[in-house]
């Protein structure tokens, strides 16, 4: 049992953070909001001339080839700062799809475009009344000929509004709410019958709904085996869920220390507010939780990278707590900084929102609470 | 004891639910939840409608614009105007909810004669000047200077956190005339004309990315000495009156009720895993709780009512219905927002969104808010605490 | 709508409150936990003296024939004091099925009896596996003849061990969860075939297991029709409930009080703990607390006096209001008190076990909740 | 990063659950749960055959009498002991848990000789005099008085909160030797034998009817001079370092998981409406909920176990492990008493019971003192938010 950090991951870590410090502002979150996309692709091929979309691809797609670790060390960082830029998606989503259940020919054909920044490749698997079930999907892929035709609508698209291509569920047997029977598809924007209609999240980031028509697909755009998607899409979820944790532990932390900052300036009755009883123990509260948050994440992170059996559970062990976590975190800062922290002038405010926005993202806390306890066989 | 309004009450219970079912502009109905988020034009509209039918401010005497409305009968019209989902009228809030009624008792005949017939029409909007940067939850240590020369007081200073000052007309001051004493007795209130050379007034951009408020600022500001409310020196006290008045109806009950009706009838209409949310058993014990909570704080509501009717004016212990009723009602967006799945994390202004999911996530954010302004809830905390359980203050 | 007290109303308050001061004390309640009925006969004998056990029974058998607002009067008075003697279970319980469900023969064998403290009459309701559901109901009672008999097993018989008669439900028809084919029996406990165990409470008052084994019961000793038992339970149980919560209103202001006196004298780094903001801020939320719950008994109290149909919601809600409050209330107190408040000298601590007590009398929160919810019709 | 344990540590781990499994007897195990419930000579009987094991204090080196485990061994072992059911040993918590270590590192030769052997085989057992009525939270306000008189210290005061001093046969002090300075720095550590003359010890009865404290009053008792550890007025100085060695054990996270492990087998056998009640939809998401929280603490000692591998000791916060811990214990319990339905309300010492009960309405009033003891909540985040986050003091 190991939770140490090497110096290599904490190099990593020293890097991005200099790199959010000066690539990065809060001032450009605020710019960013009226951009459809929400991020800035000059940012996106910065951060791809670093390596960072090929930290654990294989050398043979350009990537680093790095173990886990790396990720929630990137994530963390990225946390702090908000940055908005869709890494999550594009690397532990879309492309961790092709890594894991694509030909050869489709690893080549995506994954060197990932890592090089140049191709954008989401999940598309949430529908109307499934809620967060992963493996709700009405989507029909219908074989005609050599090629499937897909019918559906995916809502929340996470990053899709910038995709070059999407990784679709689809229903190729079983029924609605079926395991089995799931068949991913990759599908690019430019086929006849896909429509995009755009979404803004609460943080300022983009998603779409993705609705297909009648969408042909050759065999070829097949990931993995027909019928057998469900396994390859849990575990990338997983992966990208754990991801997440590992960004929300860092807004946790730059919560906190804005807030203990805010606190030790800002006075009223004579002295720093943060001499007082009630917001030393609020924030007291604020750093426990971010502290057990932060362990359920290295736990996540360590299972993941070891393989366990258990990193499932250990997943949604990781973000039922952060969910939690990182919104009493956040609520509580707001409440502690008053008026000014219900503002856009002030930064804490962000954390709010993408606290609410992490929680909902791949499933909230009922969510993963129920999950925990079908794994846990009971 | 006895639980049912009596036929009076429940006649005009039932006449007043009826008339806004009919009357209230489908654009005004379920803005409830949201907040701030009712556009002004609209605004203004329906307070005329409300001030033509004599239901601006139902609780005043006839004789003075009101309706001469009994305590239980105003609390039904509170009650039931919530209900159709209009939101609060910012347009009456300050003016006719508070700075009215100080006249009333404060102010002089000129000022009153001067002021309160263009608050109902809706001529006039009012804004309250209390908040300054460095005197929020600390409000005695305000700094605004307003220096008597001549006829006129000149005023230098900043104002923050002014609901509707950019769409106001006037605005309620609290200034230090004198810096001497206890800094509770130089404090003075007056009454600004906004369109007095050297105010400029900067909107303050909200989480919801609305600006329900701004910064007023004031330079050299020229306002008339028969503009000021009560003798020099009193405002604090006259600030406090405005306040006690405020307690009762600190906490719209009305609206929250509507909201958790609001996330009850959302849960019977979404469906999760083949059948209504509501009938999910995690789910609906989460209403169940949130229910028994609203239904306890209404029937607070009822038992001060029953007081107030015998003549025991709510003391300090009322602070205990704002921060009970706005912690519960962020619980009850929370819900709200829950209930969306999904949806919940999506800003406002898709054509995809229906009403109900912009309601929510800006409802949501709003929430997040109550417990901070008109007096946060440490503030009433500590007054609970020392104010009525008379724990020691040093 | 009216929440007021009368001054006749007031006017008993303050007998009880003087009753309670001059006849009672924490010392007594000391003594009285090795005491096997956990109450004094003598005190019970005074209170019957006074006509407080005929308060809202007809004058035809003693009774003063008062509203059901002047037991919330009486009980709340004897929750500051927690006093023990039974009069919940006698009055409100026993004493109420025979009035709401009895012949006249019947209620002239027990009513004046009840009201001068003679005579002692519970219910007994609960068995194993049904925890809080009053509809379940595997006691049988076969009619051989004229005669019933009765064989089960009844838990937590609320004061049991000091009874002359026990109201016993029993299944004369349907199955063991059904609310229809429920039969109330007289029982005494002379009769051959019964069995008490006698068990002690956490705040030490009395309650039994009693055994039946093919105990005989003639037909004159159904209360009410045969299998139709449940209604008459249900509402005398809503009566006792709503008379609980009172009582726990009584617990909570008493709780407080204690709580404010021990901040202001208790010193600690040079001044008054009630002076630090977080006590200050913890019994505040005591005193909200206790508003709300007050509110929620008056609501309960008026309702079953004006016998709406709303009444059995809203002693629901009363009583999952209270037992929160109550419980939160003496967590908190015993916490602000510190290491006085976990021992037996002091007198906090009788309410953090009374509130423990209470909180599962007559159903936990999640029982109330889930009535609320079935009765509110989702 | 690895989140398995080594396969050595994996062979000890089995090797430390098999033993405990062999050797625990009956009427120990399952006895986590109540507290302080264990009966003395059971006590001392358990002491002696965990001594001839050698494991009655594992971490201390071998040539000391422990067994010289590792940080991740000692983890380990703690969390198997909790594991098997068995209450942590009352005899050994104050004196091989806290003074030893003290006396190996700031007593004398002669101290370590004289008194560690016997605290090791159980001969001595030892108590805590800390807390004073006047010095609980504020500790450094003890007023209990030692003057130096020839080779004798002179003590005259009032200890209490002492746990096992009517079982106990010495105590160890903070006792006042200096009125005159700041009040830490006149407090000096001393030990005394509890059968000085003038040493009187009154049990103080806790809410569960037992008295696991005493109050200890001392009239003119007189203690050898070569009983004081450190220097003068070091006291303050050593009682902090003998609670920073406490830190990382101050809560046994083993005991948390047991209790959990315990709420899901009960849960499993319980029916409910037909059912087990851990298929009741809003039971088995409390479990949920409590489970994630009590995997996220054990994580945390996971986590802090890798620092403690390399070397940087857990500083004030690791306070927030006996906040968190203590509270959590408490839902914890809460839901165990919930489990139990009507049998919850029921106390001790009938037949009728089976010892799971007795142990969860015990262990639910036991639990309610957990945020009191050894450091309050409200003391220990003044320390996270003083020293950890570092916010203003005044």
């Amino acid at each position: 049992m190991d939770f140490q950090l090497s110096s290599e991951h904490l190099s990593l870590k020293e890097s991005v953070a200099s790199f959010v410090k000066k690539d990065h502002s809060f001032d450009r979150l605020r710019d960013l909001r009226n951009d459809p996309l929400g991020y800035s692709k000059e940012v996106w091929k910065k951060m791809a001339e670093l390596g960072w979309m090929g930290l654990i691809y294989p050398e043979e797609y350009g990537g680093l080839e790095l173990d886990f670790a790396f990720v929630m060390v990137l994530l963390e960082e990225f946390g702090r700062g908000l940055l908005p830029e869709p890494w999550i998606s594009n690397v532990l989503l879309g492309g961790n799809l092709v890594l894991m259940g694509g030909s050869e020919s489709q690893k080549h054909e995506v994954l060197p475009g990932v890592v090089s920044g140049d191709l954008m490749i989401t999940a598309a698997y949430l529908e109307n009344d499934g809620r967060y079930d992963i493996n709700f999907c009405a989507t029909s892929a219908e074989q005609r000929g050599d090629a499937y035709f897909i019918s559906g609508k995916k809502i929340f698209v996470l990053d899709g509004l910038s995709a070059d291509r999407f990784v679709v569920t689809t229903r190729t047997s079983e029924s609605v709410a079926d395991k089995d029977g799931i068949t991913l598809f990759m599908v690019s924007p430019q086929e006849e019958g896909v429509e995009l209609t755009p979404l803004k999240t609460m943080d300022g980031r983009n998603a779409c709904i993705l609705e297909l028509k009648d969408v042909s697909a050759p065999g070829s755009n097949v990931i993995g085996e027909v019928g057998r998607g469900y396994p390859l899409l849990s575990e990338a979820i997983d992966q990208a869920t754990a991801g997440l944790c590992a960004e929300m532990v860092g807004g946790m932390q730059a919560s906190i220390d804005l807030t203990v900052a805010y606190l030790s300036e800002r006075t009223q009755f004579g002295k720093p507010i943060g001499t007082f009883q009630t917001p030393q123990h609020k924030a007291a509260d604020m750093f426990i939780q971010k502290e057990l948050a932060l362990s359920s994440v290295y736990y996540a992170i360590a299972s993941i990278d070891e393989k366990t059996d258990e990193r499932a559970l250990a997943v949604s062990i990781a973000k039922a707590k952060c969910s939690s976590a990182y919104m009493e975190i956040t609520k509580a800062a707001i409440q502690l900084f008053g008026g000014i922290g219900f503002t856009n002038e002030g930064d804490i405010g962000f954390f709010l929102k993408r606290a609410k926005v992490s929680e909902i993202l791949f499933g909230d806390t009922n969510y993963h609470l129920d999950r925990y306890t079908r794994l846990s066989g009971y | 004891m006895k639980v049912s309004y009596s036929s009076d009450e429940e006649r005009f219970r039932e006449e007043v639910r009826k008339w806004f079912e009919d009357n209230t502009p489908p654009d005004v109905k379920d803005q409830t939840l949201g907040g701030s988020t009712l556009e002004h034009g609209l605004m203004f509209k329906w307070h005329k409608t409300l001030y033509e039918k004599g239901w601006i401010v139902p609780e005043f005497p006839k004789e003075l614009g009101g309706a001469g409305l009994s305590e239980t009968e105003q609390f039904i019209f509170n009650y039931e105007y919530s209900n159709c989902g209009a939101p609060r009228l910012k347009t009456k809030l300050v003016s006719l909810g508070m700075l009215a009624p100080l006249l009333l008792q404060h102010g002089t005949k000129e000022q009153q004669d001067r002021f309160i017939p263009d608050m109902l029409s809706g001529k006039t909007i009012w804004c309250q000047g209390f908040s300054e940067p460095n005197a929020g939850s600390d409000l005695a240590s305000l700094n605004m200077k307003a220096v008597l020369e001549g006829d006129h007081f000149v005023l230098n200073g900043q104002k923050t956190w002014t609901s509707m000052a950019d769409h106001a007309d006037w605005i309620f001051l609290l200034v230090r005339t004198d810096s001497s004493g206890k800094k509770q007795e130089g404090i003075s209130f007056l009454l600004a004309d906004l369109k007095t050379p050297g105010i400029t007034i900067r909107p303050i951009e909200a989480l919801t990315d609305h600006a329900p408020f701004c910064e007023v600022f004031f330079d050299d500001v020229r306002v008339p000495k028969e503009n000021l409310v009560g003798k020099m020196g009193e405002g604090w006290k006259l600030a406090g009156a405005l306040l006690q008045h405020e307690r009762l109806n600190a906490f719209p009950v009305g609206e929250l009720i509507y909201a958790i009706e609001t996330v009850r009838k959302k849960s019977e209409k979404t469906i999760y895993r083949g059948k209504p949310l509501i009938q999910d058993p995690v789910f609906r014990r989460k209403l169940a709780a949130l229910e028994v909570d609203c239904n306890s704080l209404l029937y607070t509501f009822f038992r001060i009512l029953s007081q107030l009717k015998v003549g025991s004016a709510p003391g300090p212990e009322a602070s205990f219905l704002k921060v009970y009723g706005s912690e519960l009602y962020r619980r009850v967006m929370d819900l709200n927002i829950e209930a969306l799945g999904p949806y919940g994390q999506s800003w406002y202004n898709l054509e995809e969104f229906d009403n109900s999911i912009h309601q929510a996530t800006m409802g949501w954010i709003n929430s997040t808010s109550l417990t901070i302004w008109g007096g946060s809830s440490e503030i009433q905390r500590t007054v609970i605490a020392t104010q009525v359980l008379k724990l020691p203050r040093k």
